[in-house]
């Protein structure tokens, strides 16, 4: 990817008119017809469902890393996985994340599955970011790594982006009157993706069921899973295409429904649902000017004819 | 206020001077022409005014304590239902029913209606309040209420739809004030003030054309970030913000048809005569644009679910629940709206502008609380962010009621002008 | 599985990943020849080592059930026939030889970009320890709770916030 | 008094016009002798410049269209009281 920048700048100053011509065109295409590359060097993780034995590894090595409060439980101590989480008579029943943990493992107990299934919850790491599109401030970022980031000195605690994310992942710290702001995970970016070096989660999985790489090779790797072992997979990667693609990707020994991902999650970007309007608001800035004033002279006609009859200076 | 209309000679100031001639001081004018005492003594006989004492002691505490100790303390706004009622109702609820400036400025000074004259003061002040208790309510509601010009100036985020709204709040409040300063200044004395106003009307109500259009469009497209949360029917990825904007024309008509009527039935005293005699037909002739909205409005919403093909949602319970919105909150009012049109009967399109009132603001607390997230679980407001929410809309009211005790807006300035 | 009962060190203790001791193996190897112990301390951060004791696992389960073709006896899983049914026997038979202890280093994951790579999802030593041993102990009823076989280090209670580092408050759990 | 006024403001506004007339008669003659300038402008102001996600397309792409909006809103009602006013017969 590097190079095709550096060609393209040398074109330009190259000043070769023609050539400066076909660059344009050429990323006109490209981006007209919304093939973007998505950073393709980017990194991912893919969740293994089959894999997970819920250990909560990941959450507390999570928890270590990015400095987050203390738990109610210890990591090791799994009653927490049969908890009912009621918030007050309202919430939901399951785990999420929240201002206090980025991920979270969920037990599932599938019937025809003699044992339990495990599915890890954080941040997908979308390749079009919703909460990026829809933050009025630019608090987000999508990292050439990979990795979605959010800067809490600009943020203004709006909250849009928790109605946008489709996953439901960014949390908001209800809890601070002075220092609110919102919590997500980051992909351990600043710490480690930025070296190349895996999240801490990743790392610390004891049965790989997180494989970090590169997401076009996670997806490749994926498909072969999903080829060599017919019968132990569903054919279906969760995040290849879910909300245009994310940098995390799930295979699952059953339905997605059934350990808890939202399977109606669309299978385009968030933006795609917002462009429609977000072209109309040029149209309306530009048109409802002329239109509106041209309305006026019309509707006053009479006026401005006895004006004109009066005095052609008086507007 | 039994002072005002018992004692005649007491009716308050619509002029300058005096009746001695000699000129009324701008405290004067403030205290209505009465002693503070006086002041005082109407004050406290007013029963209202005890409610929203109560109403006051009970509310200020709970709000200092979600500025204190964040939000959690006093709303159940969670990871799933990050907005609640402060946006459910203060922003999204409040907004379409201030639609009322731009249309009256539209139908006056645009398209030179004079006849809407009388009515149009009031519906430009109910836009400005609309907007700027909105953007109070905003304020309760932020994570971080003192950035709140970070949008604007510090870090931009042009493709956000909350970057248009935050723009146009910002830019129409302003066109508002000024919309509404020419009876400040008339009130004030300043002509020279008012004539710079007027030189710029129709400017100033162009702008407010494009920003009401952009601003009420912007509320419902920030729902088609929630394609998979919001309830389908509730949501059109391609309309949604044409009915925001659609549904915002009656909402703002029938607003100021009810608060016109309140005023009528309140504050009679303060209303000149012109104003009473026309309210009648104006009504009418208000309602008669809302029903044009209305029927559009019933249309592309069904436009909408064809468009989806969402109809086999309307079998379902969600789908009755949506139905039956449509039937009391639009078909309904319309119906009678008709009819009284057509029979002159200004009182049963007062009943009807308020089942309108009640049913954009149910309308929008279906769509940004009840059927969002309508897969996971319903969310009921914490008690204390009701309190909240009541007072902010107390102040609303107040506020309403001072302008209106004091400004040149639904009587004639009898001075200079 | 009492390992440690009767584990007699006398033959050395091999950590793993040390291909020097199997490369100048030149003959075909059965059960006997296998070390006893086997000692595991890739996770020495959190746990203390494991001793494996691999005699003991050589009587319950078949020489290939974790080294896959390296003994050279020819493999049944279809899609490993397809290149190795006539594979001799490997010149490297400890697991750490193939199944990487920094799988996502930035070398190895460089290893991808390899288009001739065939085996492009061998997982890490970590993953293949646990996938092979929780895999089977599922299967046949032998432990898989991580403490039953790894003894919490200090540095991984701490991690855990487990033992001592338990939450004594109920941390700050709003209604959120 | 008031034709004092409006002679102002027709001058200003004639003023206006010429410069915008101007601005984009240059960007014209730019863009259509491929001059070096022109395109340093355009890598300059992001018109030229590589995108790898369709968010940062737009949050782009919208930056551009609003700044012409606010241009063109500052624009009219210049235009249009020009337009207004006739030359004094």
């Amino acid at each position: 990817m590097k190079n095709k920048i550096i060609n393209r700048r040398n074109f330009i100053k190259g000043g070769l008119g023609g050539a400066v011509v076909a660059s344009q065109l050429k990323g006109k295409e490209s981006q007209a017809a919304g093939a973007f590359d998505h950073y393709p060097d980017s990194m991912g993780v893919l969740v293994d469902v089959t894999r997970c034995v819920g250990c909560r590894s990941c959450e507390a090595a999570c928890n270590q890393e990015q400095g987050l409060p203390e738990p109610e439980k210890p990591f090791n101590d799994y009653s927490v996985f049969d908890e009912v989480h009621p918030h007050g008579g309202h919430g939901r029943e399951e785990r999420r994340t929240t201002e206090y943990n980025y991920t979270i493992v969920n037990k599932y107990n599938v019937p025809g599955v003699d044992h339990p299934l495990f599915r890890k919850i954080q941040c997908n790491h979308c390749l079009e970011p919703a909460c990026l599109t829809s933050c009025f401030v630019n608090a987000y970022s999508k990292t050439p790594e990979g990795a979605v980031v959010y800067d809490p000195t600009v943020c203004v605690g709006c909250r849009t982006c928790m109605i946008a994310c489709p996953f439901y992942v960014p949390t908001f710290k209800y809890g601070s009157a002075f220092k609110p702001r919102i919590m997500k995970c980051v992909f351990c970016h600043e710490t480690r993706l930025k070296e190349g070096r895996p999240p801490a989660c990743v790392e610390i999985c004891p049965q790989e069921a997180l494989t970090f790489g590169k997401r076009t090779d996670l997806l490749e790797m994926a498909k072969s899973r999903i080829r060599s072992n017919p019968d132990k997979y569903v054919d279906h990667i969760y995040g290849e295409k879910e909300a245009g693609g994310t940098a995390w990707l799930y295979l699952s020994p059953v339905e997605f429904d059934k350990v808890g991902f939202d399977v109606h999650v669309p299978h385009e970007p968030v933006i795609n649902f917002v462009r429609d309007f977000l072209s109309i608001v040029p149209m309306v800035l530009l048109i409802w000017p002329a239109l509106f004033t041209g309305f006026h002279l019309l509707s006053n006609r009479k006026d401005a004819k006895s004006q004109h009859d009066e005095d052609n200076q008086e507007v | 206020m039994k002072l005002f209309t018992n004692n005649k000679q007491e009716v308050p100031i619509v002029d300058h001077c005096k009746p001695d001639g000699s000129k009324w001081s701008i405290t004067e004018k403030l205290l209505l022409g009465l002693s503070f005492q006086d002041y005082k003594k109407q004050f406290f006989r007013n029963p209202f005014n005890w409610a929203f004492i109560i109403i006051f002691l009970i509310g200020t505490p709970i709000l200092i304590e979600r500025y204190l100790f964040g939000l959690g303390t006093v709303t159940h706004s969670s990871s799933d239902y990050p907005w609640g009622l402060f946006l459910g109702f203060g922003l999204f609820g409040m907004v379409p029913l201030s639609a009322s400036g731009f249309m009256l400025g539209t139908t006056v000074e645009l398209f030179g209606r004079k006849d809407f004259h009388p009515i149009e003061r009031l519906a430009l002040l109910n836009g400005l309040l609309g907007y700027f208790f909105a953007v109070l309510f905003l304020m309760v509601d932020l994570g971080m209420p003192w950035r709140l010009p970070y949008p604007m100036f510090v870090s931009l985020g042009p493709a956000a739809v909350l970057f248009l709204v935050a723009w146009h709040v910002a830019t129409y409040l302003s066109v508002q004030v000024a919309e509404v300063l020419p009876s400040f200044f008339e009130w004030l004395g300043w002509l020279k003030g008012k004539r710079a106003i007027r030189s710029m009307v129709l400017g100033l109500t162009v702008s407010g054309i494009i920003l009401s259009t952009l601003h009420q469009g912007a509320l419902g497209a920030l729902f088609t970030y929630a394609p998979g949360k919001l309830h389908p029917l509730w949501l059109s990825a391609n309309f949604q913000w044409i009915h925001f904007f659609c549904s915002s024309i009656f909402g703002g008509l029938c607003m100021v048809i009810v608060v016109s009527t309140l005023i009528k039935k309140f504050m009679a005293w303060r209303c000149d005569d012109h104003f009473l005699e026309t309210l009648d037909n104006l009504s009418l002739g208000l309602a008669k644009g809302a029903t044009l909205a209305m029927i559009t409005y019933i249309v592309i919403k069904f436009v909408a679910i064809a468009h989806d093909k969402e109809w086999a949602y309307l079998l379902t319970g969600w789908g009755q629940y949506y139905l039956l919105e449509i039937t009391v909150a639009v078909v309904l009012p319309l119906i009678l709206c008709v009819w009284a049109i057509r029979n002159d009967n200004a009182t049963v399109v007062r009943f009807a502008a308020l089942i309108v009132v009640l049913g954009i603001i149910w309308n929008r607390l279906n769509t940004a609380l009840i059927c969002y997230n309508w897969h996971l679980y319903q969310e009921i407001p914490h008690w204390k962010e009701v309190a909240i929410t009541v007072l902010v809309y107390s102040s609303y009211i107040i506020t309403y009621r001072f302008i209106l005790y004091r400004l040149p807006i639904v009587y004639e300035w009898k001075g200079e002008k | 599985m009492s390992q440690g009962k009767n584990v007699q060190r006398t033959l050395c203790i091999i950590a793993v990943g040390s291909a020097l001791f199997w490369s100048g193996l030149g003959y075909a190897m059965d059960a006997s020849d296998a070390p006893e112990v086997i000692t595991m301390d890739s996770l020495e951060n959190h746990y203390d080592p494991v001793e494996f004791n691999h005699l003991e696992h050589t009587e319950m389960a078949a020489c290939t059930d974790c080294h896959h073709h390296t003994l050279g006896i020819p493999p049944t899983n279809e899609s490993c026939v397809k290149c190795h049914e006539n594979s001799p026997e490997a010149d490297v038979l400890s697991c750490g030889d193939c199944h990487l202890t920094d799988r996502f280093g930035i070398e190895a994951l460089a290893t991808l970009d390899d288009p001739q790579l065939y085996h492009r999802g061998t997982p890490g030593l970590k993953g293949a320890y646990h996938l092979n041993c929780v895999g089977c102990h599922q299967e046949v009823g032998g432990p898989i709770g991580c403490e039953d076989c790894h003894t919490m280090k200090d540095a991984g209670k701490k991690m855990f916030k487990a033992g001592k580092y338990a939450p004594v408050s109920k941390g700050e759990k709003g209604g959120h | 008094m008031k034709q004092v006024v409006n002679n102002q403001k027709g001058l200003i506004s004639f003023i206006l016009m010429v410069q915008i007339t101007l601005a984009f008669g240059m960007m014209l003659f730019g863009f259509i002798f491929q001059a070096e300038w022109a395109k340093n402008f355009m890598v300059g102001v992001g018109m030229i410049k590589p995108m790898h996600t369709q968010v940062d397309y737009y949050t782009y792409i919208k930056g551009i269209e609003y700044l012409m909006c606010v241009y063109y809103f500052m624009t009219f009602p210049v235009f249009y009281m020009f337009l207004s006013k006739k030359k004094k017969k």
